[in-house]
């Protein structure tokens, strides 16, 4: 049934959840959330690629192989970041971004 | 494929190595034993940029996906050697944080593995390799960055760092996919082809050069720089401000010259309007700051606005004395890290104030301090101002004397700020100045290397000769 | 032996001795070595460059040596001189060496100043002896920083806030000069891959009217700045009075030469048009700073800030010469630089040996002092009449050379400006002689009891130097006049 | 034109020159008496060459068929501007040279050898004599000069060492300020003459006198023609040349450093502030009287004016003053006034001339009575210590030998026959009869007042009634007596020179004889203004004192001497010093300076105001980046629709 989906749909969708995901950044006042928001980024990323790769560009498979490695990138990146999260948590407890502050000016 | 093709990634082959046996032999270390393993990674990583001198034939692999000639190679060395100088001067600091350590061979290999990613930055053919270059290269050094588990700011800088370059790579990101969408194609060479300018391929263009331009600190894309510089340990200060800085340009000259070229003006217009802003902004910042991690963080912003002169002017020219500054930068940059890194390993002062009187007690490093801050303000005769010349030089000879004019008004300002540090050291007084430093070996031999690079640069016209001949060539 | 590269050689060898000197006898004595043997040297230059010249050497530069530097920038290290350069290189020796001479007795860190003075020293003598503007524009930046350090560490007085605001100004003009020169540089010739640095070869190139008419101003300006130009000759009075005698010395009497040479150099030879037409700016401001600075320094009370003002006058009459654009006019420019620099490093050098006894430099607080020092007295006499332009002393050939040239313009504007550029040797008369009156004359102060004891052997010698320099060029001037009109020629057909 | 019989001439001024180097540099070491002797030995080389001189040229070989030729005894070129326009150095022998050449010798001489004595036990002696060599040498150097720059040049030299001398006693605060004065006020005059010099070269296109006094050179007439404010520019550079000469002569206005400048030694006084400097300005126009006659006309007239005016000027001054070198200094700068006088109002050729050689032959006779005078001063000063008229009286018992001096010198200025003032007087007097009636009632008014003024002065010191002294007075020694006597003879018998023989405008000799029907009325005046001295100073009567009361407000306008001092101290107090130069540095350190702080102060504020930027705040970071990014974008894609 994905004949009757043109790729408009994709890329709408894709753009929201890019959008919805810097909102989220700039929005959310929590370190995981933010987190969460930059998945969003990611995989509104990948619905690009995909999308194209199966829409304009059948014949190679560029796309699809650029969505995988993001996965995997984006899965390291998460790793780290939660851990540098949880070591910041032992010392200021609490994950609320605007307390994140010492440094400034 | 065969294998001698697949030694045309000798520099990271080496560098895998490296790090694998290092790794191996910190296995073997025992708690008593394991400050051996500083001496060996030195030595291993040293021999490793040597060999990385050694010639060896170009090409492209993996269908262009990578690509060595002779500039990424001369970059990669030049690399090498700022690796080579920051390993020497993290030993003390290693030495100092015991505790913080059960095995240092976790950080040469870190730092080893973002190396790595520096250099398949340095030599990808296609976004794909790009992209996971740049993660590679980041990633890593934001674990080193809150490494320090007993100081807040450590781990703060980590979270500001980790969390913006995810935001920054996921934009990077969108523009790459917007990029294949357009074109249908991730490799450079063929999209370059494709690519004609509409506004979708504008709009991804922009966001592929934020991401860029994150990574190089321009602004306004800079201002975790100052605080992850501060809360980073010294020597990854170094580290981010030096070397994925330099890698950071050099990717993004290829995307500008070899990818996008076919939208000059628009190129330019940023260019011109960004070099403003950030050598401008870098400055104002950087004149206020008591802490030298970030004075100097604020100072490398303003660098890097400098760095964007030679960029616009997109001459043979240009890029060479870009390479030329870049390499000159390390040795400036490193040595004024090297010397703040001894002082702060030694008494763990940090602050403009508690540098008064110092050439009373430490006249070297205060000698080799004050070079490398007139090198990075581009005073004759050290090498910095060779730098700082020909990248304002190849802006002129495009015309763009006004955007000289205001860059050497902010040469000027930073002079100020540097001359702060010079009036701390050799002009001021106070009761107890810091007492008289004996670093160790290593710290020695890197700031002798970088003051050795910051005064012979410059009388070499040879080097920048070379530079030149081989920038870029293919443009 | 004629290898122009001595110059620089000799200072630096100095340099790397005093490095490995370690008591206060060897370091004064390897420095005054050093530059005693830099005097001598340029002697001998002088010598080579007449019998050069005699052999019918023609050339605009002699003695010149090229040293490929970048050469894929085409940036060549050219070094060359003509009698202008010479006679500036000659006064550097004498400044120099006097300098040293000055501080025998430096107690803080002597080392480091003899160190940082020669470096000093050696980018003035690389300025002068070059002749492509990226090696020129290096020695004057090379010139300039170690200032900040000389002031900031033995200056006294607000000396960070003197120094850092002289070596702010100056790198301020700097940046307008760098821009200037990479525009001469950028338009020296049509063809990309032959723009030059050098001199001689941008002065071939004819650059159009409207371009030089954009670099004019910054070139003139940037140097300007060095030659104390108004209003941006604030560095001055501050700079000057912090600094510790010997630098002042250097300071007044060499580093604002620099501006007048490249101001005539630079932007006088290779911009002619633009400078012919918007020369009426500059005489309007030169002719300020001329009268200005006299003026100001008659309210002044403390010495260095007399001297410094009235060296804002002197090299305002240096610019104001220079874009008057006569042979005549140009002569006296060249004439007064150098009489300028003997007679106020004369004057500064003298300033720091009373100041030694006085232990104040208010002339409120002093008087009679000729009665207590004669020699001083009768050698700041000589310094003042030098300045006041009193015929048989430099400062008289050169003014009437400037005025003379000046009034070769028949035009009633340049005319009136010369006049009330003349009316400043009264203004001069008026502080010398206040000057003279409240520190040498007049009853002995009897309150304070001043050191007695008149000078040592080697501020005489100091003092001898700069009077036998000073006389001989006043009472025979032609040798130097003819020499230096021979070498303007080209400048001068540029700007005719 | 150049001739070489004569160019030992260059070794007169350079003899001096040497001695003043030789006594300058070694004066610490030699005994003082011992460089004084040096000076002396060396002066009295170059008197003798100059006798030598004015008699060859005089009478052996100056003439050719019967006009004083002008030569170049010696010439060397001394800096170039253009290959036309030079400055030479040079020996210009002519009347009026060769002739000041004798006055200058011989007065120095005796000024020399008087101050052997005058001087004796002085601190600084031979700095004394080193500076009197200088000026000496400075002053030979300009009368010779052949060239108007090195006029100037010398110009200059003398004004410096009589800066020098005048500060003699430079522990003396109103020595230092007199000589300040001095030279500041001629160096005013000097920029005049300097400009003057500038204008007069940049039409002719020379320096050269030869080339510029030559009566049908092209010199001349040009700038002639062009003319400013209604005067041809010839006019104006000519009245400039004055202003120069007008200040080292001491003309109104310019003639107030004078009066001050007898802080310095008395033999100084008499040497520079009476004989020799004072009237160089006189001889500079005398020099440059061919271009004033042909091409300023209205400048000579002008000079005339000035001249005259300037002599009652003075010479109403003098009879009120108490100091008795003031006295002698006004009434140089009444003699002076009458030299100009005269030079203004000569014609050219033949006994037209007579103005011009007059006012030579006063400045030869003033030259030897007024030093004479001054000596005689200064050994009355000598002998009871002080300068004030009234604190005097009988000492003719004390100093016969002063006493006859002074009574040959004061005959002598007033004008009475035979004595020499007669003589150049009565030429002067007809000289203005025949050009100007109004300039001669006033010239004759002024010798009955000068008359006045110096028996004034004589009576008060001589005769009157004896004062105590503290020391007894006692005559000068035979040093000071010696020029003393030699200046009576000299002032007595110099009249008798038929001077009109030898100094004439145009060179060509004429004969002149007595115009009795100006000198008796002269003559009259003269002795008038004698007996009224008598008659109020002989005795203690108080008929000066009514007078003066009667008088009331004139006579104390004339004893402040009109007030002239208080308002240059004004201008140069308040106007320049309160109202120039403070607010001149005040401005510099304020505003301009303040200038350049401010651009410093404004990028620190700037810096202040941004730091919120750097917030700390993660997310305001990625607001800052993503609007960023967002702006760029805008921007691109408008750039691109345009």
């Amino acid at each position: 049934m994905i004949e009757n989906i043109g790729i408009e749909q994709f890329l709408i969708l894709s753009t929201l959840m890019f959008f919805i995901g810097v909102y989220g950044f700039l929005v959310r006042k929590n370190l995981i959330t933010m987190l969460m928001s930059v998945e969003l980024i990611l995989n509104a990323v990948n619905i690009n690629f995909v999308a194209f790769n199966k829409y304009y560009y059948p014949e190679n498979l560029q796309g699809h192989f650029f969505a995988m490695f993001v996965i995997a990138i984006a899965a390291t990146e998460v790793a780290v970041a939660i851990a540098i999260i949880i070591s910041l948590y032992r010392k200021i407890r609490t994950i609320d971004v605007e307390q994140v502050d010492e440094m400034k000016y | 494929m065969t294998t001698d093709q697949f030694f045309l990634m000798r520099h990271e082959i080496l560098l895998v190595a490296v790090g694998v046996i290092v790794l191996v032999m910190d296995l073997m270390t025992t708690p008593a034993t394991k400050h051996r393993i500083i001496p060996v990674a030195i030595v291993l990583f040293l021999i490793n940029t040597i060999i990385g001198f050694l010639p060896i034939e170009t090409g492209k692999i993996f269908g262009g996906m990578y690509r060595t000639d002779d500039i990424t190679i001369l970059m990669k060395n030049a690399l090498n050697i700022g690796v080579f100088i920051i390993f020497l001067q993290s030993a003390e600091w290693l030495k100092n944080h015991e505790e913080k350590f059960n095995s240092y061979g976790a950080y040469f290999f870190i730092v080893i593995a973002s190396l790595v990613g520096m250099d398949y930055l340095i030599s990808s053919g296609d976004f794909l390799m790009f992209f996971i270059g740049t993660e590679l290269a980041t990633i890593p050094i934001a674990a080193l960055v809150a490494i320090e588990k007993a100081k807040i700011k450590s781990s703060e800088a980590g979270v500001k760092l980790i969390l913006s370059a995810a935001l920054s790579s996921g934009i990077t990101l969108f523009g790459i996919s917007l990029i294949y969408g357009t074109t249908g194609s991730i490799y450079f060479a063929e999209v370059s082809k494709v690519f004609d300018g509409n506004s979708l391929q504008i709009l991804a263009f922009i966001f592929i050069f934020a991401g860029v331009a994150f990574k190089i600190s321009i602004v306004p894309f800079h201002l975790w720089t100052a605080d992850v510089y501060e809360g980073a340990p010294i020597n990854i200060t170094s580290y981010l401000s030096v070397i994925s800085k330099a890698s950071a340009f050099f990717i993004l000259i290829i995307l500008l010259y070899k990818v996008f070229y076919v939208i000059p003006e628009i190129r330019n217009n940023i260019l011109y309007a960004t070099s403003i802003l950030t050598m401008t902004i870098g400055n104002l910042f950087a004149i206020r700051q008591q802490n030298l991690k970030r004075f100097l963080a604020f100072s490398s912003i303003a660098q890097a606005g400098f760095v964007l002169l030679g960029i616009i002017g997109g001459t043979q020219i240009g890029f060479a004395s870009v390479v030329y500054f870049l390499l000159i930068y390390v040795f400036s940059n490193l040595g004024a890290f090297g010397v703040v890194a001894a002082i702060s390993n030694a008494t763990g002062k940090e602050n403009i104030d508690d540098y008064n009187g110092l050439y009373r007690t430490n006249p070297k490093l205060s000698l080799v301090m004050m070079l490398s801050l007139f090198s990075l303000a581009g005073i004759p005769p050290v090498a910095g101002f060779f730098g700082k010349f020909f990248l304002f030089m190849s802006a002129a000879k495009q015309g763009y004397f006004i955007l000289v004019l205001i860059a050497v008004v902010n040469v000027t300002i930073s002079l100020y700020y540097y001359l702060l540090v010079v009036k701390a050291m050799f002009i001021n007084e106070q009761e107890n100045p810091i007492e008289r430093i004996d670093s160790d070996m290593y710290t020695k031999i890197g700031l002798a290397i970088c003051a050795a690079g910051i005064l012979a640069i410059g009388f070499f016209g040879t080097i920048f000769d070379f530079i030149n001949s081989k920038a870029f060539g293919s443009m | 032996m004629n290898n122009l590269l001595w110059l620089l050689a000799i200072p630096l060898v100095t340099i790397f001795v005093l490095i490995f000197c370690n008591d206060k006898r060897q370091y004064r004595l390897s420095a005054a070595f050093g530059m005693g043997l830099q005097l001598l040297y340029s002697f001998y230059l002088v010598f080579r460059y007449t019998t050069e010249r005699s052999s019918g050497n023609i050339e605009q530069m002699v003695f010149m040596h090229e040293y490929k530097w970048f050469d894929s920038l085409n940036i060549v290290f050219t070094t060359g001189i003509d009698a202008i350069s010479l006679a500036l290189v000659v006064l550097t020796a004498v400044v120099t060496f006097t300098g040293i001479l000055v501080s025998w007795n430096m107690e803080k860190l002597p080392k480091e100043f003899f160190i940082s003075l020669i470096t000093l020293a050696t980018g003035v003598f690389g300025f002068f002896i070059t002749i492509d503007l990226f090696t020129m524009f290096l020695f004057y930046e090379l010139a300039v920083i170690p200032m900040y350090i000389l002031i900031g560490i033995w200056g006294s007085g607000k000396k960070e806030y003197a120094a850092m605001k002289l070596t702010l100004m100056l790198m301020g003009a700097s940046a307008l000069l760098l821009v200037g020169i990479l525009g001469l540089y950028t338009y020296s010739s049509t063809d990309v891959n032959l723009l030059s640095f050098n001199i001689l070869d941008i002065a071939n190139a004819n650059i159009p009217v409207d371009i030089q008419k954009f670099f004019f101003p910054m070139v003139f300006i940037g140097f300007g700045v060095l030659g104390a130009l108004f209003p941006l000759h604030t560095w001055s009075p501050d700079g000057h009075s912090s600094a510790p005698t010997a630098v002042s010395m250097l300071h007044a009497g060499v580093l604002m030469k620099m501006g007048g040479y490249g101001c005539l150099r630079v932007a006088m030879y290779l911009l002619p048009e633009a400078a012919k037409e918007l020369a009426w700016i500059f005489i309007i401001l030169t002719t300020i700073s001329i009268v200005y600075g006299a003026f100001g320094a008659i309210a002044q009370k403390d010495l260095k800030y007399i001297n410094a003002y009235s060296s804002v006058s002197h090299c305002g009459l240096v610019l104001f010469a220079i874009l008057m654009m006569n042979q005549t006019a140009l002569n006296g420019s060249v004439l007064q630089m150098i009489s300028h620099g003997l007679m106020t490093a004369l004057f500064f050098a003298l300033i720091g040996m009373i100041y030694e006894r006085t232990h104040t430099r208010d002339i409120r607080l002093m008087g009679g002092l000729m009665k207590i020092m004669p020699f001083l007295g009768v050698c700041y006499m000589i310094a003042g009449f030098a300045s006041l332009g009193l015929p048989g002393l430099s400062g008289f050939v050169a003014e009437i050379n400037v005025f003379v040239g000046a009034f070769m313009h028949t035009d009633s504007f340049h005319r009136v400006a010369t006049v009330i550029a003349v009316s400043s040797i009264v203004i001069t008369a008026v502080y010398i002689l206040r000057v003279i009156g409240a520190l040498l004359l007049g009853p002995l102060d009897v309150e304070h009891e001043f050191e007695t004891g008149d000078a040592r052997w080697y501020e005489r010698w100091a003092n001898i130097i700069l009077i036998v320099s000073i006389a001989a060029i006043g009472i025979a001037p032609l040798w130097l006049s003819d020499a230096l009109i021979k070498s303007l020629q080209p400048i001068i057909q540029k700007l005719q | 034109m150049m001739n070489d019989s004569y160019s030992y001439t260059v070794a007169i001024p350079l003899i001096l020159f040497f001695s003043f180097l030789i006594i300058g540099l070694a004066g610490g070491k030699l005994k003082p008496i011992v460089s004084g002797i040096f000076g002396t030995f060396f002066l009295l080389i170059s008197t003798a060459l100059s006798y030598y001189t004015a008699y060859s040229y005089f009478f052996v070989d100056g003439k050719s068929n019967g006009v004083y030729q002008q030569l170049i005894a010696y010439d060397s070129l001394w800096l170039q501007f253009t290959d036309k326009l030079q400055i030479h150095v040079g020996v210009l022998l002519d009347p009026i040279s060769v002739m000041m050449l004798v006055v200058i010798t011989t007065v120095s001489l005796m000024v020399h050898i008087y101050s052997l004595g005058y001087m004796k036990g002085e601190v600084g002696f031979s700095r004394y004599y080193s500076f009197l060599s200088l000026f000496t040498f400075s002053m030979l150097g300009l009368v010779l000069s052949s060239n108007i720059f090195q006029t100037y040049i010398f110009w200059e030299l003398v004004g410096v060492s009589s800066y020098l001398l005048i500060g003699h006693y430079y522990e003396r605060p109103s020595a230092v300020a007199a000589s300040k004065k001095a030279f500041i006020v001629t160096r005013f005059a000097d920029m005049g003459f300097l400009v003057g010099i500038l204008l007069l070269s940049s039409f002719t296109g020379t320096f050269d006198f030869l080339k510029l006094t030559d009566p049908n050179g092209s010199a001349l007439t040009q700038g002639s023609a062009i003319s400013f404010l209604g005067l041809s520019v010839m006019t104006w550079s000519m009245l400039l040349v004055f202003m120069g000469a007008a200040g080292k002569s001491a003309m109104f206005p310019l003639h107030i450093w004078l009066p001050d400048a007898m802080e310095g030694p008395t033999p100084v006084s008499a040497l520079i502030h009476a004989a020799t400097m004072v009237v160089a300005g006189v001889y500079l126009v005398a020099r440059l009287f061919t271009v004033y006659f042909f091409a300023a006309p209205d400048a000579l007239i002008f000079i005339g004016y000035v001249g005259t005016f300037t002599s009652l000027f003075a010479a109403v001054i003098a009879c009120t003053q108490t100091d008795i070198k003031r006295v002698l200094a006004f009434s140089t700068i009444s003699q002076i006034g009458l030299m100009m006088g005269g030079l203004g109002v000569s014609g050219y050729s033949g006994p037209e001339g007579l103005g011009y050689t007059a006012s030579m032959f006063h400045l030869f006779n003033h030259a030897m009575f007024k030093a004479l005078l001054f000596l005689c001063a200064g050994s009355v000063i000598h002998a009871v210590h002080t300068n004030e008229l009234w604190d005097m009286g009988g000492l003719k018992k004390h100093l016969p030998v002063t006493h006859i001096a002074f009574l040959i010198g004061c005959l002598g200025i007033s004008g009475v026959p035979p004595l020499s003032g007669f003589f150049s007087k009565d030429e002067i007097l007809t000289a203005v009869f025949e050009k100007n009636k109004l300039l001669f009632y006033v010239q004759f008014l002024v010798a009955g007042v000068t008359a006045f003024y110096m028996f004034r002065l004589y009576f008060g010191i001589f005769w009157n009634k004896q004062r105590e002294y503290h020391t007894k007075p006692h005559e000068s020694p035979f040093s000071m007596l010696f020029a003393l006597i030699f200046l009576s003879i000299a002032s007595t018998f110099v009249g008798l020179i038929p001077f009109s023989e030898f100094v004439t405008p145009d060179l060509k000799p004429f004969t002149s004889h007595i115009h009795w029907a100006i000198a008796i009325p002269a003559i009259i005046i003269a002795v008038i203004g004698l007996v009224l001295a008598f008659v109020m100073y002989r005795k203690e009567s108080d008929l000066s004192g009514r007078l003066s009361g009667s008088l009331g407000i004139l006579y104390r306008a004339a004893y402040k001497k009109f007030y002239i001092d208080e308002i240059y101290l004004f201008i140069t107090k308040n106007v320049i010093f309160k109202h120039i130069s403070a607010p001149i540095a005040w401005f510099d350190r304020n505003v301009v300076d303040n200038t350049m702080n401010g651009i410093a102060a404004i990028t620190n504020f700037v810096s202040m105001r941004i730091r919120a930027f750097q917030s700390g705040q993660l997310q305001q970071y990625a607001y800052v980046m993503v609007s960023g990014l967002v702006i760029i974008v805008l921007v691109a894609l408008y750039f691109m629709k345009t």
